[in-house]
């Protein structure tokens, strides 16, 4: 999938997602965990590691923001910027200790992280507010209403969007997926796994630290919640319903993600029946999440050759 | 729906740990919009806002049903965090916004003029419970605490220190646990080992519930006092049964029996409508709606700063008896009770758990809430 | 001939628990040599293997490389002097197309480069040159865009000696490169390693001996994690101690 | 004839995906007869085996084992028949013992128990307390025939046995595939090494791109360089 | 000194309780390879089941024995009918499916017995508390160790002694394999997904009477099982065990020591021991 079509596909999604939703926030959310889906994307894959952490650089992104608006006032893109870099920060230091492990204990040390990080922040009230979060966080006044937000949060997506799609391109990205698919041979033909994984973390983590920054000053607030275990398991379940190692997948995720929970809590008290039967049917009736599905009705439609194998990137640029 | 209606918005966890509050608030609000049917001529309607208990989540659809569908007038937030959270995006929407929630700086060092608040903060709770304790049972000198680690349980132990010290009480001890904590018996076990006279909980919630539950079965009930001091009324005394209340005491914001006007009517609308005895959720989310409704008449109209102002000072019997909301800092002044739990065998019907030991106000002085209104 | 040593072991040992793999290796490989290691199943050659080129850690002993102690170095810095390895257990990138596989090997002697994360593998990025002459060496030009996972086990097994290629090393470990090669592959597989002595050296382990006495320069037989002798071809196929050991009468010893 | 057979297959196809890898194969192996199947990288041997045992269901055409056709059973249900199959990654088990490995193959009315494999291959017993994941390459394969035999095969089919083993186990295991044969076990073998199927066979198929393009007796065979060298690329040896 | 025995005591009480919430939490990760989410949910259900048992007059033996066995057969459907289908698929999916297994079986529980919780009675037999000196312990905590303990061996014998047993470990690696040797995997793995229910639901019966039936139970039980089973090592039957006595102890010497602390501090021995000890205290390798 050639790189300019996927990244149209993400411009149609911004520019979709005005004209059919009425609330401006609801459509900022789908843009925003479509970051933090993205973050997940470029490690699960991409890189082969089921993170259960990016709940922590969600809450990274989302407090560093606060703290540096509400208390040091500083102007908004600096601390845009700074939420970015805790984000990154905090990825590198969960990155440099969970890659030493592999498969089923390399997710459940990104677990054990999220749960450190949710008691620390729950303990240290001083800094973020504890269960109470951080109340207050202003936004500037160019982007008062929900839709000039939106505005906003669209570029950055975009922005961020475009990044990944070059670095997902790129040998690093490439290199990647060679150790998503086999790590002991990658190293073995002389790659440093661990500087590879910690990069992808690191990137990882920025977004997602975009991300929670975004969504910080999208509700005015930092609150606990964004750094609670359950922050991180909707990020990866987003990410897993859209279908990982395409990106455009993880906003087809989100999309779909947020705005069937937002519908469906208005119909019933119950809707997390409904959501949990809907996780069911996706992992059952899904080969590659939504991303796939779509991918193998078009190909059935145009009559194309089936997929051969997952994400399997064309080789494009040897056509000599 | 017609499109001159007032609404309001019931925003409160649907789903998620704090379902079972949601469930019975939007039974409240329903109960007394269809009360009034209509004011100032224009039908009162509301929306059920699910929060799932998630302060940003709780935010956007405050936001959302405010621009698009006009809600200016919310009565909900049962935690406190979203509470906090909706009160400061209820003044930016232009509203109004009224919750039962617990932490004290909802009118205090974070009130703002859009939000009022109906229960009892942390200081009226400890000084209408244990000040009464302590005068009904002067022998009982050593008193242990089991206290959640942050703002609220915070509050509600430094209030007890105060009386403890005034009163020449010997705190023996006091166990803090994390807010997500089910598992009491190392706690209780510390309790038991500094053999107090009463053992008081200032937690609330399933985490009461089960720290009581514990306690009970390590016995503690028939060697101590325990007393729950942030209890939720009926609902709990369901969830917990009747032999597990027999004995203890229990703080209250709410019971049903309480002998006002108000409180009588709401018992025989509930029993007629509903079939059941009404509980706090349902209570308080009925009596907050009644007020903002009451506030709307008396402003004359839906505009955000005259509904405030009527608001506030404005007194009327509630509930409790006469109730009055404090312009300082938009805290309503009302009774708090004392309830002991009695032997299943002298209950009158399914809902008579308690007797109402004593009841009254107790609010600290506005200089000294943190609340900087005006 | 005598050529200067590329690789030296001193006393390499390896230990599993209490069980000792390798007990106490000494070996010398010379330069652009065909240096053979054969031994009874269980003997320690693919321990020895994975102790050269890094893939685990020793025990004790000493191993130097080009005049450098790499004994502590990790097996992607040992790449990056110069050595690469195929497996025994057959262990490539499943879902990338046998191009790629190749590409991802020869980008390995450079990871700096591969580290960029603004540029596609492209133009000089892309090793084309290398790649395709791997590809024609191990006959996988028509397969090159099929995912590894979809070829034959014995395509599979030529792609593995590929990827070892693919580096361009100073020295190349082969571990079994014939198992489970069709018989037509084997005087093509014969012909490429005795080729490769021109330009790198090769240390190969085999129980085919057809090959391993037809192109070896040097044999070491090892039995039980120890050297157990070291010669020409033709000396160890007289050896009684290594007949016995090893190749018992060798009717059944050679494939065709 | 087909009452003499123990295995009968008849335009055996099967698929990976869209690529059509058996087209048709047919074949048969008689009571107690070793019979080995032929053919160059990729021609479908594997696949043709797996079909059999059941690891590949078949798209098309029958297997008759014992009379009873087997084709598109589970591979449990045809194992329990007697077809026993030692695919060509040998399947030993990591995460058990080698001691477990086998037994976890074992039945009882089986003529091979525990104490024979140990006889069999004495170097399994030395290490019978080790991990399947700690064995070299050819210890595996010992354990995997070791646990085939106690699984009480009719019809033991391997897939290369001998790849990658040292010469003198190379006959060690041809003896004893000679004493398995002679106990009655009908034996289908795929074998890369000639030598080894010369000495072994009876009869021999020639398999080319997922169809049977020859078939001879091995006396037939072994004078027939010209097949040899058409089918397999072995020249005048 | 003697409140640190106490708690001591206390923390295998609590440890036991952990172990038996854990156990199938591992043996199902052993062989399937994957996280069970909805291994709450069984635990959740057992508790309800329980509470309704006694609501329908019969007591609470009779539940102890018939609830695992019901929750077993819902494990051995969910098994057949959902599970199956995704085992082929990638690691996420497994995570998928079992999220929203457990999400679905918990709002059902709502739907049926509402979103407050209920208390349930301590058997009659086993009310009160045992006093030895300051020694004071409710009986019925005793008996669940003592139960527990029993079971414990028994899962062992299961486990380690028998060739289901291996099939088990053997599965895990390779299902085509073990077929290959006659060995029906299918029905091995809705057997053990089956125990897990099972164990869970047991262990709901059991907690029951101290900490109710609530609607949140399960999810809560499950960060639990979790930090358990990668402490003892993932997929080991000891490691559970060991797992489950040290939490449980930690915990309550820690609710004396730094009370603030203890939830902090089980996640920071989680992450020590999976630093220090990558496959946890008894885990195997791989
Ligand atoms: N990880 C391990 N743990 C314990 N023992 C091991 C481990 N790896 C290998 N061994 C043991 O070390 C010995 C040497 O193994 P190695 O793989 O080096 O043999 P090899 O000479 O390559 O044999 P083959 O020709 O069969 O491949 C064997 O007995 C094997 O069981
Ligand atoms: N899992 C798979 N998916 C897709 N194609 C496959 C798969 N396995 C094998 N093939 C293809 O099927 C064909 C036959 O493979 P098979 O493994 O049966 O060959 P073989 O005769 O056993 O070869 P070898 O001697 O190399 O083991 C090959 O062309 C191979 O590319
Ligand atoms: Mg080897
Ligand atoms: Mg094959």
């Amino acid at each position: 999938m050639p790189k300019k079509i996927t990244f149209l596909l993400a411009l149609v999604v911004a520019l979709v997602l005005p004209l059919v939703l009425r609330s401006g926030s609801l459509a900022s959310e789908v843009l925003i965990y479509a970051l933090a889906a993205l973050g997940c994307n470029l490690l699960l894959g991409y890189t082969g590691l089921l993170s259960f952490g990016q709940g922590i650089f969600f809450g990274l992104g989302s407090y560093t923001i606060a703290i540096l608006l509400t208390r040091l006032s500083l102007p908004m893109p600096l601390a845009l910027l700074a939420a970015i870099a805790m984000g990154a920060l905090g990825a590198a230091v969960v990155g440099w200790v969970a890659i030493r492990q592999r498969g089923t204990y390399f997710v459940m040390l990104t677990l054990a992280f999220a749960q450190m990080f949710y008691f620390v922040a729950y303990t240290a009230s001083g800094l973020t507010g504890g269960d109470n979060g951080l109340l207050d966080v202003p936004r500037p006044a160019f982007m008062d209403t929900p839709w000039k937000y939106y505005a906003f949060v669209a570029v950055m997506f975009l922005i961020a969007f475009g990044l990944l799609l070059r670095v997902t391109d790129s040998v690093f990205g490439r290199t990647l997926l060679a150790i998503r698919d086999n790590e002991d041979r990658a190293a073995a033909v002389g790659y440093d796994l661990k500087r590879f994984k910690l990069l992808a973390f690191v990137i990882s983590g920025a977004v997602t630290g975009l991300a929670g920054g975004l969504h910080a000053m999208m509700t005015g607030i930092a609150p606990l919640s964004n750094a609670e275990y359950h922050t991180s398991e909707m990020i990866l379940v987003i990410t897993v319903i859209g279908g990982t190692g395409n990106l455009f997948a993880s906003v087809l995720g989100s999309a779909f993600y947020v705005l069937l929970a937002d519908w469906l809590s208005t119909l019933w008290p119950r809707w997390l029946l409904l959501l949990g039967l809907m996780l069911i049917a996706v992992s059952i009736g899904m080969q590659r999440g939504l991303w796939g599905l779509g991918e193998s009705a078009w190909r059935r439609v145009f009559r194309k050759v089936p997929p051969s194998a997952p994400a399997v990137p064309g080789v494009q640029g040897e056509k000599a | 729906q017609s499109a001159d209606a007032i609404r309001f918005g019931c925003p409160v966890p649907m789903s998620g740990a704090f379902a079972a509050n949601g469930k019975f608030a939007d039974l409240g609000m329903k109960l007394a919009i269809e009360q009034y049917g209509s004011v100032l001529k224009r039908p009162l309607a509301y929306t059920v806002l699910d929060t799932e208990g998630k302060p940003a989540t709780a935010v956007r659809k405050v936001q959302e049903a405010s621009q698009q569908q006009g809600a200016k007038f919310f009565a909900g937030g049962i935690l406190s965090s979203e509470a906090l959270a909706m009160g400061k995006e209820a003044e930016k929407a232009g509203g109004v916004f009224i919750t039962t929630a617990g932490a004290d700086e909802i009118t205090g060092k974070d009130c703002n003029p859009a939000t009022f608040r109906w229960s009892v903060p942390t200081f009226g709770a400890i000084e209408q419970t244990v000040r009464p304790l302590i005068a009904a049972m002067p022998k009982a000198k050593r008193w242990y605490t089991i206290t959640p680690q942050y703002v609220f349980g915070e509050g509600l132990l430094g209030a007890a220190k105060n009386i403890f010290q005034e009163k020449g009480i010997e705190h023996v001890g006091n166990s803090y646990h994390s807010l997500n904590e089910k598992e009491f018996s190392g706690y209780l076990t510390n309790a038991m080992a500094a053999k107090p006279d009463v053992l008081l909980l200032l937690n609330f919630g399933a985490q009461s519930s089960a720290a009581l539950r514990q306690a009970v079965s390590f016995g503690m009930h028939k060697n101590m006092t325990i007393l729950m001091a942030w209890a939720s009324g009926l609902e709990q005394f369901d969830e917990l049964g009747a032999d597990l209340c027999d004995g203890v005491y229990f703080g209250a914001q709410y019971w049903h029996t309480a002998d006002t006007t108000l409180n009588k009517d709401l018992v025989k609308l509930t029993a007629d409508k509903l079939k059941i005895v009404p509980n706090y959720s349902l209570a308080g989310s009925y009596v907050c709606t009644k007020i903002l409704i009451d506030g709307i008449v008396k402003a004359g109209t839906v505009d955000q700063k005259a509904v405030i102002a009527a608001l506030e000072g404005m007194k009327y019997e509630g509930l409790t008896g006469t109730e009055e909301i404090r312009k300082a800092d938009h805290q309503v002044v009302k009774d708090y009770y004392l309830l002991k739990g009695k032997a299943k065998s002298k209950m009158k019907n399914a809902a008579d758990y308690v007797d109402v030991v004593s009841s009254g106000k107790s609010f600290l002085a506005i200089d000294k809430t943190g609340c900087k209104l005006a | 001939m005598t050529q200067p040593i590329l690789i030296e072991a001193v006393g390499v040992t390896k230990h599993y628990g209490k069980f000792a793999a390798l007990g106490g290796v000494d070996l010398k490989i010379k330069r652009n040599t065909v240096h053979s290691v054969i031994g009874p199943n269980g003997a320690g050659k693919t321990t020895l293997f994975h102790m050269l080129t890094g893939t685990g850690t020793t025990t004790g002993g000493r191993i130097l490389f080009d005049g450098h102690d790499v004994t502590h170095e990790p097996d992607h810095k040992r790449v990056q002097r110069g050595m690469a390895r195929s497996f025994q257990v057959t262990s490539l990138f499943a879902s990338l197309p046998v191009r790629e596989n190749l590409r991802v090997a020869a980008q390995g002697i450079a990871p700096r480069q591969a580290m960029n994360c603004w540029r596609a593998p492209v133009g000089e990025r892309a090793c084309a040159e290398t790649v395709a002459e791997v590809l024609e060496r191990v006959g996988l030009q028509r397969l090159a865009d099929v995912p590894a996972s979809e070829l034959s086990h014995g395509q599979q097994r030529r792609l593995e000696v590929g990827m070892a290629l693919a580096a361009k090393p100073k020295a190349i470990f082969l571990d079994e490169p014939t198992s489970g090669m069709g018989i037509d592959d084997l005087d093509d597989m014969k012909r490429l390693i005795r080729g490769l002595r021109d330009a790198h050296t090769v240390v190969l382990i085999e129980h085919n001996m057809s090959i391993v006495m037809d192109i070896s320069d040097t044999v070491t037989v090892m039995q039980l994690g120890r050297v157990l002798a070291e010669g020409l071809p033709g000396d160890i196929r007289s050896d009684a101690r290594v007949r016995t050991a090893y190749l018992g009468n060798m009717i059944t010893g050679g494939k065709a | 004839m087909s009452a003499k057979n123990i295995l009968e297959v008849e335009a055996l196809h099967a698929h990976y995906g869209k690529s059509h890898v058996l087209q048709g194969v047919s074949m048969t192996v008689g009571e107690a007869e070793l019979v080995t199947l032929l053919g160059r990288n990729g021609a479908g041997k594997s696949t043709t085996l797996k079909g059999i045992a059941g690891a590949v269901t078949p798209t098309g055409g029958r297997v008759r084992f014992q009379g009873a056709d087997i084709a598109g059973l589970a591979p449990h249900r045809i194992a329990t028949r007697g077809v026993c199959l030692v695919p060509e990654h040998r399947g030993v088990f990591k995460l058990l013992t080698v001691e477990e490995n086998l037994l976890l193959g074992q039945r009882r009315d089986s003529p091979w128990q525990l104490g024979d494999i140990y006889r069999i291959f004495p170097r399994l017993k030395e290490r019978r307390r080790n991990g399947g994941g700690q064995l070299s390459g050819g210890e595996q394969q010992m354990l995997a025939i070791g646990r085939a035999l106690m699984n009480h095969p009719r019809l033991l089919i391997l897939d290369e046995p001998v790849e990658g083993l040292a010469p003198v186990i190379v006959e060690e295991i041809v003896a004893q595939l000679k004493l398995i044969k002679a106990a009655g076990v009908a034996i289908l073998l795929v074998e890369q090494n000639l030598e080894v199927c010369v000495q072994l066979a009876d009869r021999h198929y020639i398999l080319e791109q997922g169809v049977i393009v020859h078939e001879a007796g091995n006396a037939a065979f072994m004078a027939d360089h010209d097949v040899k060298d058409r089918y397999l690329g072995v020249g005048l040896a | 000194m003697t409140v640190y025995l106490l708690q001591t005591i206390n923390g295998i009480g609590i440890g036991m309780l952990y172990f038996l919430l854990a156990v199938g939490l591992s043996i199902v990760f052993g062989l399937l390879r994957f996280v069970n989410f909805a291994h709450g949910a069984f635990y959740l259900l057992g508790a309800y089941l329980c509470f309704q048992a006694m609501q329908w007059g019969l007591d609470f033996w009779a539940a102890l024995v018939l609830v695992p066995l019901f929750v077993g057969a819902l494990g051995w459907l969910a098994e057949k009918l959902l599970l199956r289908r995704v085992y082929a698929k990638a690691h996420e999916f497994h995570i998928l499916v079992t999220v929203g297994l457990a999400l679905a079986v918990q709002e059902i529980v709502i739907v049926f017995w509402g979103p407050l919780g209920n208390s349930v009675a301590t058997p009659d037999l086993l009310q009160g508390v045992v006093m030895w000196g300051s020694f004071i312990y409710p009986k019925y905590r005793l008996f669940v160790i003592g139960f527990t303990a029993v079971l414990a061996v028994l899962l062992w014998w299961v486990l380690e002694g028998t060739r289901l047993g291996s099939a088990v470990r053997a599965g895990s690696e390779s299902t085509e394999m073990v077929s290959l040797l006659g060995i029906n995997v299918f029905r091995v793995f809705s057997l053990v997904f089956a125990l897990g229910a099972a164990t869970a639901a047991l262990a709901g019966v059991l907690a029951a009477p101290i900490r109710g039936a609530e609607p949140f139970m399960g999810v809560e039980a499950l960060s639990v099982a979790f930090v358990v089973v990668v402490i003892g090592g993932l997929g080991s039957f000891g490691g559970a065990l060991v797992g489950g006595l040290l939490i449980g102890i930690v915990q309550s010497l820690m609710s004396t020591i730094w009370p603030p602390g203890a939830s902090l501090m089980i996640y920071v021995a989680m992450g020590a021991v999976l630093l220090l000890r990558p496959h946890g205290l008894l885990g195997r390798r791989g």
